[in-house]
């Protein structure tokens, strides 16, 4: 039982750490996009393997098909396609990885203190879609709502920006 | 299987996530390297759920957070565009306005 | 106890001492008119001198005569005073001995004005000359008048002073400006000494006054090896000590040893100013001051001044045996006169060496005159000869008795006086000295053998030595043939000139005051003499003195009396058969003299170099200091300013080195933290570079800090 | 009503005249001598009316209301809470220490003034700033307050400074350098002395208003000073009332010190090794010695004189010079006297050292000027010896010797001025038999040499002789010096006989010859104006070395109140 659980975990968890290490490390645009994919899809698994099938769900339902989409649009918007394909470089690599590599220190080291063993709740039925949709209707119905209406702020606010009629522009 | 795991996996998201928004030049890879950090946030909403299945809030967190994570793709990705059409580029070295 | 402020009072001005002022000021004011008087009037500035001096000595004559053996006169007022101490004063006091310098130094003052009327005619320094004779006629009547000692300090200085300027008066001649310097610089040696001497007397008795002196001498007393005169005491040595010191005064005026060596130099001067100053008048005032003060010597610090006064006499005589320059062989004889009266005072024989010091200032005065007429003869001579030859120099002389007789005559009674033959003044006073000096010894070495009796020795040996040297003198000039004629084979029919009438006044007088019955009825013994009988010799005040110790010697004086006499009458005999033997007319020495060299053995290398006591000092002393003045300029130059500047140099390089440290260190501080500061704004510039990502990593730079703060 | 303020006028009139000066353009240069001049016989008869208005029976030295023509008026106070107060005032008056060198102050200048009327560049300059010179030498003289007596004696620095090095010879600019530096080197000695004695000294009639005994304003009687002096005496004073003072006067007065106080008399604080009193005793000492000046700390001297144009050189000689001697006896012996006795002796033996350093060095010198420099260094020597000894005729004889000094040397000066105007070389070997070609001039410097080497009827006769007698006194009346240094110090007048004696055989008598390219026609004898400088000079010193009581009748009270301060000291000293 372990086991069944911890190498997919291991094995997904590893995949995810590979594909986001393709976009901090490639130069590809599109191979970046496309590892993001991968990372998503990866999450998505680690999702299920921490029984919230519903998020994983919409982990792939939003970010895999729409967000990465999106990203993907904005790449070819913004770049002259030629053969050489899409590149961009990088810079404050050093600071970048001082930062990074200090602040993961900082957390693992963080996460080690912690005691979990302390916080293991009971647990519960093992497919909890359905309360999440009760849940959904009932306790978080506004701020579900509320969600709703950004999401349409967000799409008419972003229309509105990256409209080409504006006069400001235009003059 | 203890949350540590997930925890640290959040770790390392997050912190690659980071890494790509200050190293990348380009703004759609800066704007890939937010969505890893989101999603590096979400796994600790979720691996923090998993423990305490009775109230779910962990997920729903994670869930208003893709929510948002979409309306801020959207936004960002105007965005982009309009800086794009402003300077003809989405090299962000390359865009220093706030310079002093 | 007694307050020296009440013996200060002011004392009433009588008539004798207005008049007495009166002789004091008449040359001054001579000496102020002859310095107005324009110089086409020089003629008249000597009618000027002389007026003034005739009737200064006429009024000392009235005054001697008047005040002669009365009570002493004695009239001051305050000249000014010292925050609460007794006031100083200043006045006249006429005693005796006073009144007589009075008539001797007015009256052979004016001869001496009366001489050089003639004898400087034609000098370019008329005028001044004069001015200068009134000067010091000045000084030397103040020095005689003033009843302070300070008072007589300050007239023995100016006194210095106006033989410095008389000296010097033909100031081109290099030799005659070193004499006058010489005069003055010895006789402040010894004016040092005096300084200390009124030091000693002041800090006892606060007053310098002469009466009140007296007066605080005899009430101070010694106890314990310490005298004491009311509040101040010091230990008994200073006692001896005041008296020797105001004796080192007298040592240089007076030309005593070590300090005579001026004198002889000082023969650079005018011959009448020889006559007047270093023979007559200003020598004496050392033997004058011993007079005024004698009442305040030990008896030990008198035994100082007998033996220093002895051994100037044998020196001096000795100095003159071998000498060519006439005014050297008198300048000599003087010293060693001086020394006999010193001598005298040191003896205790207070009227001797006063009796002396008149009958000398005559006889002396005389010789000098006498030789400063021979000078102007041989001036004038080899003018109309028209050759070039030292006309002091005794080996250009001889002869000269044809063409000089009234020269001749003047000069020979005063060398009978000074060698001191019976009937003439030079025995009856050297007589009174001789035995005082006799009866001295005996009472002090109390009849047996001891060196006491060297004092007395001395002065017989001085005996036959003076009458040695002055028949060499007399016969070298006056005998024989006129040398520098022969030698120079002069035209027979260029005579030496006689000198004229003003001269031979002035000889004729002084030559008169040497015969001995002027001075006493008996020439032939002292004691009766009117000059000896009415001079009191004045009781010594010193503390812890034996009162019968003078009237002892006075005794004893009268005791030896005729022992005295025989012996140096026998003395002079054997000095002036010797001279004759050896330097008589035609003898081998005579003969030869014209070409003589100085010197010719050791003895004589001796006296004619006075004892080389100029190479001595000069070698010993003046050298000296001259080099040890040189090297304190080296030393002021070369070390303390060396250090100076080294300081200053050490201070620039400390500057330097602060200004280094300044500019390095603390303004490289300053600077650094402005560069520091600038590069921190320069890097946060930079981190300011517009680029969100940067910022973003800041902040999380930001974040991680303060991780790491919680966490830690 | 002016007389209240003949003072200040005599001390400011020269300073505003120097801003008048300065102000003046440059195309008048002509009247900027008639203007110094004007102003300095205004100084004279200013003097003069002093003069006739000063009561000699009054002492001063000690007590402020015995002084004369006196101004006080509150310079400033400031309140520094627990520490008290500091006040300065600005006080000026006369007593017999000062009157005297007033007095030769005034004719010095005078005389100075006129001896630069050749000064034939930078007029505005010159004259300016030996104005200035003129005012702070008699500020420094009158000021009865410690802070002026500072202010004045540093400000006197600065155109002495400028007057040597711009109109002085070929090394002036050494010259002025060491001179300055040596004088500040001084007056820091002088101004730690000064605060200290500011610490330890409280005006006790501002100390009685502060302390609310008296109503502001009212007149504090004697015996409120009183009060005031014992409860201060007693420690009961609260010490933010105590009013520290600069006032000298009152520094004088063994009341007024704070019990405990750097400086009080009856618990000797010990600093580095030495009781207080006595350190700042000597620091004074050392400061004013550095002026008088004492060797070894002399050779500033030498060097300032020869460079220093001629009314320069007089005016060093004849007034600042004196201003040590002054400084030493209003500040040191008069606030410290107990320290007179405790250094008398060094005092003494320094005094006897410059006589005969200074005779020698003057014996050996090659250059007239600097022989001269020496001889004040010579002379100057006297007035050290004469106050260390303490007697009243040793302190009289020193400020005798102040005056006469201030006369003789400032003719002496003027002397070698004359032949280095004609002959422009001062080196004695360079000329010969003087007294053929400028007979009238030869008079005169032999009257001042002589005058200088202390000849009776001169002043220094009197000044020297009293010295001598005073110091020798001393070891009977106070035990201050053994007797040995009288007898040396006496031989200095041997020395100084032959030097000058020396220098009139070798420059003026002899034939006549010169070493220097100089025509005949420029040795000329004395002209009207050197007649108008030299003639005064001379019949000063004759009147002050025949009738001596003109000036001794000035000072005796003084010196009097002045001897008999120290002499209480000296007492002590002899029983120990």
């Amino acid at each position: 039982m372990v086991v069944l659980i911890e190498i997919p975990f291991y094995i997904f968890s590893g995949l995810a750490i590979l594909f986001a290490g393709v976009i901090l490390f490639t130069k590809n645009l599109l191979y970046g996009a496309f590892s993001l994919v991968g990372t998503f899809l990866c999450v998505a698994a680690i999702y299920v393997l921490a029984q919230a099938e519903f998020v994983a769900v919409t982990q792939l339902m939003v970010y895999v098909g729409g967000i990465v989409v999106l990203l993907i649009f904005g790449v070819m918007l913004t770049n002259k396609i030629t053969d050489k394909g899409i590149i961009t470089s990088s810079y404050n690599r050093f600071l970048g990885a001082i930062i990074a590599i200090s602040l993961f220190v900082v957390l693992f080291y963080g996460i080690l203190k912690i005691n979990f063993g302390a916080v293991k709740g009971q647990s519960a039925d093992m497919n909890n879609v359905n309360q999440i949709g009760v849940e959904l209707l009932t306790e978080y119905l506004l701020p579900f709502e509320i969600a709703a209406v950004v999401l349409l702020i967000a799409l008419i606010g972003s229309s509105v920006i990256s409209g080409y009629k504006t006069k400001e522009t235009d003059e | 299987m203890s949350s540590e795991y997930y925890f640290i996996l959040a770790a390392a998201l997050f912190c690659i996530g980071l890494a790509v928004i200050i190293t990348k030049k380009n703004a759609v890879m800066v704007l890939m390297g937010v969505e890893l950090v989101l999603n590096a946030a979400n796994i600790n909403f979720v691996a923090v759920n998993k423990n305490n299945l009775v109230s779910l809030d962990g997920q729903f967190f994670a869930l208003f957070v893709i929510v948002m994570a979409a309306a801020e793709a959207a936004v960002g990705l105007a965005i982009i565009l309009k800086l794009f059409k402003y300077y003809k580029t989405t090299e962000l070295d390359k865009i220093n306005q706030l310079k002093g | 106890m007694i307050n020296p402020a009440d013996l200060l009072e002011p004392l009433a001005w009588s008539q004798s001492t207005i008049l007495c002022l009166l002789v004091l000021l008449l040359p001054l004011f001579s000496f102020i008119v002859i310095a107005i008087l324009p110089n086409t009037q020089a003629k008249a500035s000597a009618w000027v001198g002389m007026f003034m001096t005739l009737i200064a000595s006429i009024i000392s004559v009235h005054l001697l005569i008047a005040g002669w053996q009365g009570a002493g006169i004695h009239s001051r007022v305050e000249w000014f005073s010292f925050g609460h101490l007794p006031p100083f004063t200043v006045g006249v006091l006429l005693n005796d001995p006073a009144l007589l310098m009075l008539v001797v130094v007015t009256v052979i003052s004016f001869l001496v004005h009366l001489f050089s009327t003639a004898y400087m005619a034609g000098d370019a320094g008329y005028k001044k000359y004069f001015g200068f004779l009134g000067l010091f006629t000045f000084s030397m009547l103040g020095i005689i008048l003033a009843d302070n000692v300070l008072v007589i300090f300050i007239f023995w200085e100016l006194v210095g002073l106006s033989s410095y300027l008389l000296i010097s008066h033909w100031n081109h001649k290099e030799s005659a400006i070193k004499a006058a310097k010489k005069a003055f610089i010895v006789n402040r040696v010894g004016d040092v000494g005096f300084i200390i001497g009124l030091a000693i007397l002041w800090s006892q008795f606060n007053t310098l006054d002469l009466e009140a002196l007296k007066v605080l001498m005899q009430a101070s007393t010694i106890e314990n090896g310490q005298w004491i005169a009311g509040a101040h005491s010091v230990s008994l040595p200073w006692l001896t000590a005041a008296g020797i010191c105001l004796f080192l005064g007298a040592m240089g005026k007076s030309a005593q040893f070590p300090l005579q060596v001026w004198l002889p130099d000082a023969m650079e001067g005018p011959t009448p100013v020889s006559a007047l100053i270093h023979a007559a008048t200003m020598v004496a005032a050392g033997v004058y001051l011993m007079a005024r003060v004698f009442p305040l010597m030990s008896i030990d610090a008198l035994t100082f001044v007998a033996i220093i006064g002895s051994v100037t006499a044998f020196m001096g005589a000795i100095a003159a045996l071998a000498q060519h320059d006439i005014k050297k062989v008198l300048a000599f004889s003087t010293i060693s006169q001086l020394g006999y009266m010193l001598m005298g005072m040191g003896v205790g024989a207070y009227d001797a060496a006063l009796f002396h010091l008149f009958t000398h200032a005559f006889f002396k005065a005389c010789l000098f005159l006498s030789a400063g007429a021979i000078i102007h003869a041989l001036h004038d001579y080899a003018h109309r000869a028209d050759i070039h030859f030292d006309a002091q120099d005794m080996r250009n002389m001889g002869g000269l008795r044809k063409y000089l007789p009234f020269t001749f005559i003047a000069y020979l009674v005063s060398t009978l006086a000074l060698i001191g033959i019976p009937f003439f003044s030079g025995y009856l006073s050297k007589d009174a000295l001789l035995s005082g000096a006799y009866a001295w010894a005996d009472l002090m070495s109390e009849r047996t053998l001891s060196w006491h009796y060297l004092v007395p020795d001395l002065g017989f040996i001085t005996v036959v030595l003076t009458a040695l040297y002055m028949v060499r003198q007399l016969l070298l000039v006056f005998f024989g043939d006129f040398r520098i004629a022969d030698e120079r084979s002069i035209e027979a029919n260029i005579k030496v000139k006689d000198v004229p009438w003003v001269m031979k006044t002035a000889l004729s007088i002084l030559a008169l005051m040497s015969f001995g019955f002027i001075w006493s009825l008996n020439p032939l013994n002292h004691s009766l003499s009117w000059f000896l009988s009415a001079l009191k010799t004045p009781t010594i005040l010193v503390p812890g003195m034996n009162g019968n110790w003078q009237n002892n010697l006075v005794e004893l004086a009268e005791h030896n009396h005729m022992q005295v006499t025989v012996i140096s009458v026998f003395m002079i005999v054997i000095g002036g058969l010797v001279a004759w033997f050896i330097y008589r007319p035609k003898g081998k020495y005579a003969i030869n003299y014209f070409s003589r060299q100085g010197a010719s053995n050791v003895w004589q290398w001796l006296s004619f170099n006075n004892w080389y006591l100029d190479e001595i000092y000069n070698d010993f002393i003046i050298q000296p200091i001259e080099v040890l003045s040189q090297k304190l300029q080296l030393l002021d130059t070369k070390v303390i300013d060396n250090f100076i500047d080294k300081f200053a140099i050490f201070n620039i390089i400390l500057g330097h080195l602060t200004a280094w440290v300044d500019r390095n260190i603390v303004d490289g501080l300053v600077n650094f933290s402005v560069y520091f500061v600038g590069r921190v704004g320069l890097m946060t510039k930079s981190m300011q570079g517009g680029k969100v990502q940067s910022y973003i990593a800041l902040a999380f730079v930001g974040i991680l800090i303060f991780i790491f703060w919680i966490i830690w | 009503m002016l007389n209240n303020y003949l003072l200040s006028i005599i001390i400011f009139l020269p300073l505003i005249a120097a801003l008048v000066v300065a102000f003046i353009p440059g195309k008048f240069k002509g009247a900027f001598k008639y203007i110094a001049l004007g102003i300095a016989s205004l100084q004279v008869l200013i003097a003069i009316v002093l003069l006739s208005g000063y009561d000699a029976s009054y002492a001063g030295v000690n007590h402020l209301n015995e002084f004369q023509f006196l101004e006080n008026v509150p310079w400033f106070d400031i309140h520094l809470s627990s520490f008290g107060h500091i006040s300065a005032d600005y006080i000026v008056g006369v007593d017999g220490l000062n009157m005297s060198m007033v007095l030769l102050s005034v004719v010095v200048m005078l005389i100075g003034t006129i001896a630069s009327w050749n000064i034939k560049t930078r007029e505005k300059g010159y004259f300016s700033l030996l104005l200035l010179l003129n005012g702070a030498i008699l500020g420094c003289f009158l000021s009865l307050d410690f802070l002026l007596f500072y202010l004045f004696f540093e400000f006197m620095l600065l155109p002495m400074y400028f007057l040597i090095g711009l109109w002085g010879g070929v090394r002036r600019e050494y010259a002025s350098i060491k001179f300055f530096l040596y004088t500040l080197f001084g007056s820091i000695f002088i101004l730690i002395a000064m605060i200290a004695l500011n610490l330890s000294v409280v005006d006790p009639a501002a100390t009685a208003v502060e302390a609310g005994l008296v109503q502001e304003g009212q007149v504090v009687s004697n015996e409120i000073v009183e009060q005031v002096q014992q409860s201060l005496a007693a420690g009961q004073l609260s010490r933010e009332n105590l009013v520290h003072t600069f006032n000298m006067v009152y520094m004088t007065d063994p009341a007024n010190y704070i019990p405990g106080s750097i400086m009080d008399y009856k618990v000797m604080k010990v600093i580095l090794g030495q009781e207080g009193r006595l350190l700042m005793f000597l620091l004074l000492f050392i400061g004013f010695a550095i002026k008088i000046p004492v060797v070894p700390l002399h050779t500033w001297l030498p060097d300032a004189h020869v460079e220093a144009p001629t009314p320069i050189s007089v005016i060093l000689a004849g007034v600042l010079l004196k201003i040590g001697g002054y400084g030493l006896m209003r500040t040191a012996f008069m606030i410290i006297p107990d320290g007179v006795g405790y250094y008398g002796w060094m005092m003494g033996l320094l005094g006897v050292i410059s006589i005969i350093y200074g005779a020698l060095n003057a014996l050996g010198s090659k250059d007239l000027k600097k022989m001269i420099a020496y001889s004040s260094v010579s002379h100057m020597g006297f007035v050290l010896l004469g106050l260390a000894s303490g007697t009243t005729e040793g302190v009289s004889g020193a400020v005798y010797q102040m005056v006469s000094h201030g006369v003789i040397s400032a003719a002496l000066f003027l002397i070698v001025g004359v032949i280095y105007e004609r002959g422009h070389d001062r080196i004695i070997q360079n000329y010969s038999g003087l007294i053929n070609k400028m007979p009238r001039y030869t008079i005169f410097t032999v009257i001042f040499f002589f005058a200088s080497l202390g000849l009776p009827g001169f002043s220094g006769f009197i000044a020297e002789i009293f010295v001598l007698l005073g110091s020798f006194n001393s070891s009977v009346v106070n035990g201050f010096l053994p007797k040995w240094m009288t007898i040396i110090a006496a031989l200095g007048l041997i020395f100084s006989a032959a030097y000058y004696l020396w220098t009139i055989q070798r420059m003026f008598f002899g034939k006549f010859f010169t070493k220097i390219e100089v025509s005949n026609d420029e040795l000329t004898d004395l002209n009207t104006r050197e007649y108008v400088m030299l003639v005064p000079l001379v019949i000063l010193a004759l009147l002050m070395g025949v009738f001596p009581s003109f000036l001794l009748d000035m000072i005796n009270n003084s010196i009097a109140v002045f001897t008999d301060v120290i002499g209480q000291y000296g007492d002590i000293i002899q029983q120990n």
